[in-house]
């Protein structure tokens, strides 16, 4: 019940028809969190290389380890201002 | 003060609240709606979302590294989000210096900053559909 | 917007002003009274004369330059004149533009040609006597 | 009666003592003018290397022509912003 969080933003929000999923899985890292987020909402796939993470609120890069209770979120290019 | 609002931002509060007897020169950015148009369609308005409390800290961190840089001894940093109208101000930056240089590159160095670093996504709402600023992604063909 | 006023500058009203659907940056600045301190002193106000109209007229120059280098569409000057208080506004500029680089690059070139060619002149009145400003002719000992 | 009406500004009327004074003369340049001017009012002449001129509102040089109902501006170095 306590999986990880993963919140969706702006373009990746508007792809993925959610703005927040739940995945379910032991200790991980966000590159290999990916495949289980694109298998489940195809239409972020095309995005993968524009993507940036952020782990509890915080930029990680791929081999960042997430686990259960962690909150990830999916941040297309930024473009506030 | 490093803020996220829904509401209007009041630059001329901000800028009475920077000027400071130690400081000569206060330097302002505001960010508004610009009108762009093509193939006989145009932009209603913007509509920005934050990913929060991130959002807000890295304003804060952008604060943070001006002080680090230069000698400012106030800045500021408002970013409306929700629905921003054409011409109105969806970002304000007021720097206030003892000196007109730090000032000018302080503000110019936040808004560069807040392009690259901080959580805030805009989508252009067309007559004819909307899409994300730096995505192309959305409902205009 | 260009004037020389006697009258504190609504900073806010001139941004206000400046915010127009087809430009998406304002750059504004603001030089305030500072206060120096020296030799147990300090300056307590700073008092600006004007020679009219040859200063209007060079504000309005000022303005033209921009706009011939610059792609702006709406620029502001506003010159106060008389007492001015530590804190308080003595020039405002405000620089609407499509983009943001030239709002910038235009409101620091309006401040940097004032300092040079318009016709004020001011005195800092400290606690023990003023100095004309470029000048150091005064009663300061 | 129609001189050349002479304006000072800033250091220039302190040291002077006056902001505006006239000069009695037929047709001249700004450099023939500066001598009668630094004779009236001896604390200018300090000043002289730091001082612009106008002439009927626009800055001039010392050898431009000012005649007789021009109105001449001595200006000290500006310190407007």
């Amino acid at each position: 019940m306590s999986g990880i969080k993963v919140l969706l933003f702006g373009a990746a929000a508007d792809r993925a028809g959610t703005r927040e999923t739940v995945i379910s899985a032991e200790t991980t890292t966000l590159d290999e969190l990916w495949p289980i987020l694109a298998e489940r909402h195809p239409g972020l796939s095309p995005m993968r290389d524009t993507l940036a993470f952020a782990v509890n609120g915080e930029y990680a890069r791929g081999d960042a380890s997430v686990s259960p209770g962690d909150e990830v979120a999916v941040l297309p290019p930024v473009s506030g201002g | 003060m490093f803020a996220i609002v829904e509401e209007p931002i009041d630059v001329g509060a901000l800028i009475a609240d920077a000027q400071r007897p130690d400081c000569g020169a206060v330097s302002t950015f505001v960010g508004t709606t610009r009108v762009d148009q093509n193939d006989g369609a145009s932009v209603e308005y913007l509509e920005y979302e934050a990913y929060r409390p991130m959002a807000d800290r890295k304003l804060e961190e952008i604060g943070a590294e001006i002080e680090e840089r230069w000698d400012v001894r106030e800045v500021s940093i408002v970013h409306r989000i929700g629905r921003v109208d054409p011409g109105q101000a969806s970002v304000a930056i007021v720097v206030a210096s003892p000196r007109r240089g730090p000032a000018f590159e302080a503000s110019r160095y936040a808004i560069e900053r807040i392009k690259v670093v901080v959580p805030i996504w805009k989508r252009e709402v067309w007559s004819d559909g909307y899409v994300w600023v730096g995505s192309q992604v959305g409902t205009r063909t």
